[in-house]
């Protein structure tokens, strides 16, 4: 007997029941497409989101937090600085250059998306031992990809880290953080405020990419039939990018554009409820509408599609034509294919801001779903946690000098890949901002763009994860990331401002997973909150896994700080070849 | 058995239904032009290999092997071997 | 005040670089965009780096067909200074301002890193301010990046004095080391390191900026 | 006369004399997998138009002005029409 469509699509029996309850009728296989990849672990949190509340978000600085598309902190009066960091590991894994250049491009996107022009990337990347083919293949794609997009988007990739460890072998980590920079004016949220205003879809045309690679993906483990779910593989295009970067930032100067949101992972589906549903508002889509790169693709296809380079723009009426001629300019499509509607007056969904999605104006109906269902009901789970049973021996073990420490150390100081290898490979000079040399404790950049001029300040980030501490002791370890970070900041004269995080586990059936979740957790924010640094954003990577094991609890964390321009250079610390390392005894 | 050269053109497109973002500039610049009113061009890869091999089908065989391994990425991409021709001793 | 025309295409990405390098040089730069026909009154144009169409086809290959490399030709027919620099080096050649074509890096991989390259000849624009066989040290930053001429069109720049910059230690394996060249005429340039970069977040170096100066006699 | 849509193969290649550095790294890695001993490779592009032509006369001058003015840069690469066929009404 066939099992039944909500399975294969990754909804346990529980989820088409509540489904059923909160449309209170069943769902056509559209609708229950749409519900499977905002109901994925990827797009709804439903493991992670009770404990993410326990993070600091707030501070005297910060403009937006967890929730918006990117952190948002204020550097001055007039400017601010927004931050992001994504995953983007199983993508990577399967393909690795397309992987880890589609992770480029959607983050860039959550920065413009907030208005704030890109100015800096950097990458943590966990990569499987490097005398194994195959990982030196992943290694060498996913590098490549990232330089391949970044340097053609016109981001410079400014930091990173490369780390080894047999754990990641077939289940690599592919960190990425984005930094912009805004007016404070120009700052723009996600809404789709205003009944009539129209649905303006910019940039690449849509195909059948990542049909359900979001709650396929990033919701699942790999195991053997993770070849199969290869068509589902996108291919980025940086030249796209770039030109909706400056369409965009153009249409947000000029005011003329009441929100926006980019159409990452659940694409048209999450683009449109989540919009509306921030506005409790309504919206009718209207699928013919929307640029096709394939004939004959059905609306669940349409409104699934995770094709890259695409953003969603709320636009009044009357500034509608000169949308479309700023689009133009940058040679970027624009496509009215919907209109903001009030919450219904009656029927089954009264009082609700409702989604409906027709095949064609006046055609047949494909979806009818309120917003809210989609965007902000997904399950929520208190899944069970236990500590290892080995914890108390983990904790017990001791760095010494004998023997094992040495080893240990020979291990440390022995980096498998050369650095500089990797940053070679990446645009790390582009806008003429950088105050220090790739290698240095963290990147320093001179904060000047086109939109706010010199601001005769400078921001400094940095990126740092360590399974060797989290793997010992999750809480600790992660308390450590923090002070590391707010140390290496210190290294080129810089204050904290903010931080961003990426929480990469393993399986979070596993009740030892959620507890190193919920132990990271717990240790960033006992660090955020005893150095007083808000953590404005971050995302959460869970099903890192192969074969039922699980990678080490691997939660990466980025600084952001500031201090004033610099006018003389900052003194890099000396690591030349033949440099004595003292380990001190206790 | 004596071996003997042969050639083979090996062509690497983008898969069905992946998209071609390289094939949509192309186009749009062609159109551009105006010098083939609705064209449309999808971009690809040719390999000229040369190879020492012993009959057809072991000249087929090696080519086979390189595109599937070396020159295309299986994931997104489709290859061929359009031309083979023995071409000296 | 002299004023510089800077042409943006599409995935241009160096333009307020370039902006910027000059404004610290005292000099205003313009930014013209490519659907543009005039430049109006220049006295120099520059093609700054970038990926022109995403370097799709050939770095530059799209590009040579905007509308502003129209305007471009007629300047460099009146004699008006023209810089290519990286993707713009790699536009001149593809519209045939500059002879040869520009491939990928010998050793398959992207380059961003500072390199030490040498004046071979101070007959051109921008090298007029320079001294021969002065060394500075340029940041590079592409994978097209490795000149590729016929051996007859590589004899005739050597013999005229048209090879302006060499690189030291060849990164890309560029033929004759070449890291820039001119025209006949000397006023038109193109070269693959980026001398607006140098010095970073610290303000423009001083050799380099003496070569951008160059440009503007 | 009624237009067809034709698909027309432009194989676009090093020309011979001019170095070939993708070349040369694809025969180096190549060798290194010992999938082919001896091969040497040559790495060009290949794209496939689709055209609205009356006929294969036009169809081919359609796909040759865009070969020469757009898809291959005459200073470093030939180019030839590999394949040409009509494909529809
Ligand atoms: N580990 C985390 N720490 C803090 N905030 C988080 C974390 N994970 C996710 N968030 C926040 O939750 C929100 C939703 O994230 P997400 O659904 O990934 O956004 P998107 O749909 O743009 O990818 C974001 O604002 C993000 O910053």
């Amino acid at each position: 007997m066939d099992e039944p469509r909500h399975r294969s699509l990754g909804l346990t029996d529980d989820e088409y029941e509540s489904i059923h309850t909160l449309l209170r009728r069943e769902p056509n296989d559209t609708e229950l497409a749409m519900f499977s990849i905002m109901w994925s672990e990827h797009a709804s949190y439903k493991s992670s989101r009770a404990l993410l509340g326990r993070l600091p978000s707030r501070g005297s600085r910060v403009i937006m937090g967890p929730g918006e598309n990117a952190g948002v902190v204020a550097l001055t009066d007039s400017v601010a600085v927004a931050i992001r960091m994504e995953s983007h590991n199983h993508p990577s894994a399967i393909e690795p250059h397309q992987g880890a250049a589609t992770g480029v491009g959607g983050i860039l996107r959550d920065i413009f998306t907030v208005g704030a022009r890109p100015i800096a990337l950097l990458d943590s990347l966990w990569m499987g031992p490097q005398d194994d083919a195959r990982s030196r293949w992943i290694t060498d794609g996913v590098v490549g990809g990232i330089s391949a997009y970044g340097n053609a988007v016109g981001v410079p990739t400014v930091g990173g880290e490369l780390r080894v460890d047999a754990c990641y072998g077939a289940n690599p980590l592919v960190n990425v953080v984005a930094v912009g920079v805004a007016p404070t004016e120009a700052l723009v949220r996600a809404r789709a405020e205003g009944i009539g205003n129209y649905v303006v879809l910019l940039g690449a045309p849509t195909g059948r990419d990542g049909i359900g690679g979001v709650s396929v993906l990033a919701s699942a483990g790999f195991d053997a039939t993770a070849e199969q779910k290869r068509p589902s593989v996108q291919v980025g295009d940086p030249f796209e990018e770039k030109k909706l970067i400056e369409a965009c930032l153009a249409l947000m100067r000029a005011g003329l554009v009441t929100g926006v949101q980019d159409l990452g992972g659940a694409g048209l589906t999450c683009a449109t409820s989540e919009t509306a549903a921030a506005a409790g508002v309504g919206m009718d889509i209207f699928l013919d509408a929307v640029p096709r790169r394939e004939p004959g693709m059905t609306p669940m296809e349409v409104l699934c599609s995770e094709s890259q380079e695409r953003m969603l723009a709320i636009v009044e009426p009357g500034l509608l034509d000169e949308v479309i001629a700023t689009c133009r300019r940058f040679e970027v499509t624009a496509s009215v294919i919907g209109v903001v509607r009030p919450p219904d007056a009656e029927g089954p969904y009264a009082g609700e801001g409702v989604l409906r999605a027709f095949e064609s104006d006046g055609g047949p109906l494909a979806a009818v779903i309120p917003a809210r269902l989609l965007a902000h009901d997904g399950p929520r789970y208190r899944r069970p946690m236990a500590p290892p049973a080995d914890l108390t021996e983990r904790r017990a073990q001791v760095v010494t000098l004998d023997a094992p420490g040495a080893t240990l150390l020979a291990e440390v100081v022995n980096d498998p890949i050369d650095p500089a290898g990797v940053w070679r490979r990446y645009d790390h000079m582009l806008f003429r901002t950088s105050l220090v040399e790739p290698g240095a404790d963290a990147a320093l950049l001179r904060v000047r763009t086109p939109e706010v001029g010199d601001t005769g300040r400078a921001i400094a980030i940095t990126v740092d994860g360590n399974n060797r501490w989290t793997r010992v002791d999750p809480r600790h370890g992660a308390t450590w990331l923090v002070a590391e970070g707010v140390a290496n900041l210190a290294c080129v004269g810089a204050t904290p401002l903010a931080l961003v995080d990426c929480l990469n586990f393993g399986n979070p059936e596993h009740p030892t997973v959620m507890w190193q979740l919920a132990e990271s957790i717990d240790g960033i924010a006992e660090a955020a909150r005893a150095l007083g640094v808000p953590v404005v954003g971050g995302n959460v990577s869970l099903y890192n896994e192969a074969d039922g094991i699980d990678i080490d609890p691997t939660p990466i964390v980025s600084l952001l700080g500031e201090r004033a321009t610099p006018t003389a250079p900052v003194p890099a610390p000396e690591r030349a070849h033949g440099s004595l390392v003292v380990l001190a005894p206790r | 058995m004596s071996a003997h050269t042969w050639v083979a053109l090996v062509v690497v497109e983008p898969r069905p239904g992946i998209a071609d973002p390289e094939g949509r500039a192309i186009t749009d610049a062609a159109r551009h032009l105006e010098l083939a009113p609705g064209v449309n061009v999808s971009a690809g890869r040719a390999f000229r290999l040369e190879l020492r091999a012993v009959d057809e089908r072991d000249a087929l065989d090696q080519a086979s092997v390189l595109a599937e391994r070396l020159l295309a990425n299986p994931v997104i991409q489709t290859w061929r071997i359009a031309e083979l021709e023995v071409v000296a001793p | 005040m002299s004023s510089v025309a800077v042409v943006v295409f599409p995935g241009t990405n160096c333009e307020h670089d370039v902006v910027g390098a000059y404004a610290e040089l005292g000099v205003t730069a313009r930014l013209v965009h490519h659907g543009e026909s005039e430049l109006g009154a220049v006295d120099a144009v520059v093609i700054p780096g970038g990926f022109s169409y995403g370097d799709y086809l050939r770095p530059g290959a799209i590009a040579r067909f905007a509308p502003a490399m129209g305007a471009v030709m007629d300047a460099a027919r009146r004699g008006v200074p023209i810089l290519g620099i990286c993707n713009g080096f790699q536009v001149l050649c593809e519209a045939g301002l500059l002879p040869g074509a520009l491939q990928k890096n010998a050793g398959l991989s992207f380059l961003c890193e500072h390199v030490e390259v040498e004046v071979a000849s101070v007959e051109s624009v921008l090298t007029q301010k320079m001294r021969a066989h002065e060394r500075l040290s340029l940041p590079i930053n592409h994978f097209e990046g490795n000149f590729t001429a016929d051996d007859d069109t590589l004899r005739r720049l050597e013999e005229s004095g048209r090879v302006v910059l060499r690189y030291v230690a060849n990164p890309n394996g560029s033929a004759h080391d070449i890291a820039g060249i001119a025209d006949a005429s000397g006023r038109v340039v193109g070269l693959m390191p980026h001398p607006e970069r140098a010095g970073g977040g610290y303000g423009l170096a001083e050799p380099a900026g003496r070569l951008l100066a160059g440009l503007l006699g």
